[in-house]
């Protein structure tokens, strides 16, 4: 079971990655996600927190703990700056 | 990066790493029944806060950004024709390196009469910066930093807008 | 008619025979400070209240008609100036003839923030049917009639916004 | 001593001429022109009083009564219609 995560910006420059793939059991949330990122990407710290989940292409409110499954595409949103 | 766009019959959304092409989009919304038609460019100026500005540099969540830009023109195009106020809308964002002068974002809008084609691009380049996936980064002489939109409220309490 | 026209450094303003052509409006109001540009057009349309519209006539009082325009450049400009917003303004009308689909009216403004820019287009198109001495007939297939906007005030107790 | 008085839109249509000059004396106003047109051109009754007066590019109020010198230029405004 792997979901597939995207970095932009500034998160992907802190992750230096674009994409990864996490593998998750079927108790994993947006939360024990979280924990597991910053593990493997010491860096995002950085972010100090100032960035959203989004699941399959909809935001989640911050903070919020959502349940994943397979073939889920998680990304980090940093604020955003379009226009 | 590869244009990318997803249309219905009374908007378009394209996000593109090429330059970006006022009369495409003038030419999507055209129209017979027409009265009006409103364009917003939006450009890369040459400082900010009295700092020189070299170029800017966008990058995209393209599938999540078309997603919202259609969404966002689907709320501008329903809540108007129960008018029969808005005819077609256009948007393109440009992504990758922008220079002075050159723009990052286009909308379009036509409508029977003046009102709607100006407030349609008022209102969606509100919404593109409040709600779009996408991000620049500002390049000076010496340095170079990720901007935040004031619209963005994904850090806030409230969800409101994020739709 | 020979196209008529008359500019400062910020604004022009144009009456013309000859298609207008919003790329040029556009190329006027570039500037590297310009953060927004945006553009009002004005277009025949194929129906009035259901009725099937062949074309409009315009018809112009060119010297008081471009007086009226500079003034209100002016008036955009000197207002948005001292919050050094508006950078420039362009606005064309044209005259004769003009065929569903063609443009009779063309407005351009560039700002460095977007607000200013697409408010501009709105007040100077809100200004000029209002006080830009400029007629149109309707033609339809059985007949014609001399349009009157409801913006003109020439006829009220008022002569408000006649200045 | 004579003024210039050009017609536009149906004011235009109504006096059959675009253009016309009138004679003034030291004493005429734009309410003795008014009389001396609507005798020469009486179709320009039609207009019924909608129009205005503009005296060298300026609106006049209407129905105003202001002092007309040689060399004026006059103009019949009927309700405008631009854009």
């Amino acid at each position: 079971m792997a979901v597939k995560i995207l970095f932009f910006a500034r998160s992907r420059e802190l992750a230096g990655v674009s994409e990864t793939s996490v593998a998750v059991q079927a108790a994993d949330t947006t939360e024990s996600l979280l924990s597991h990122l910053l593990e493997q990407f010491p860096a995002l710290k950085e972010l100090d927190g100032r960035f959203v989940f989004s699941l399959n292409h909809e935001y989640l409110e911050r903070g919020s703990v959502v349940p994943l499954k397979a073939g889920d595409e998680v990304a980090i949103i940093p604020p955003i700056s379009g226009g | 990066m590869e244009p990318a766009s997803i249309s219905g019959e009374q908007w378009a959304a394209r996000v593109s790493g090429e330059a970006l092409d006022l009369a495409q989009c003038m030419q999507f919304v055209e129209d017979p029944g027409a009265g009006a038609i409103s364009t917003f460019s939006g450009v890369t100026r040459n400082s900010f806060k009295g700092k020189a500005v070299v170029k800017l540099e966008y990058e995209c969540y393209t599938d999540m950004a078309l997603k919202k830009l259609k969404a966002r023109a689907q709320d501008v195009c329903e809540e108007c024709c129960q008018k029969h106020a808005i005819i077609r809308l256009a948007v393109a964002h440009r992504v990758g390196e922008v220079w002075v002068g050159q723009p990052s974002v286009l909308i379009a809008a036509s409508s029977a009469h003046r009102l709607e084609a100006i407030q349609a691009c008022h209102w969606v380049i509100d919404a593109l910066k409040a709600t779009v996936p996408i991000w620049k980064k500002e390049f000076f002489e010496d340095g170079s930093i990720w901007k935040e939109n004031a619209e963005c409220q994904l850090l806030g309490n409230s969800s409101e807008g994020l739709a």
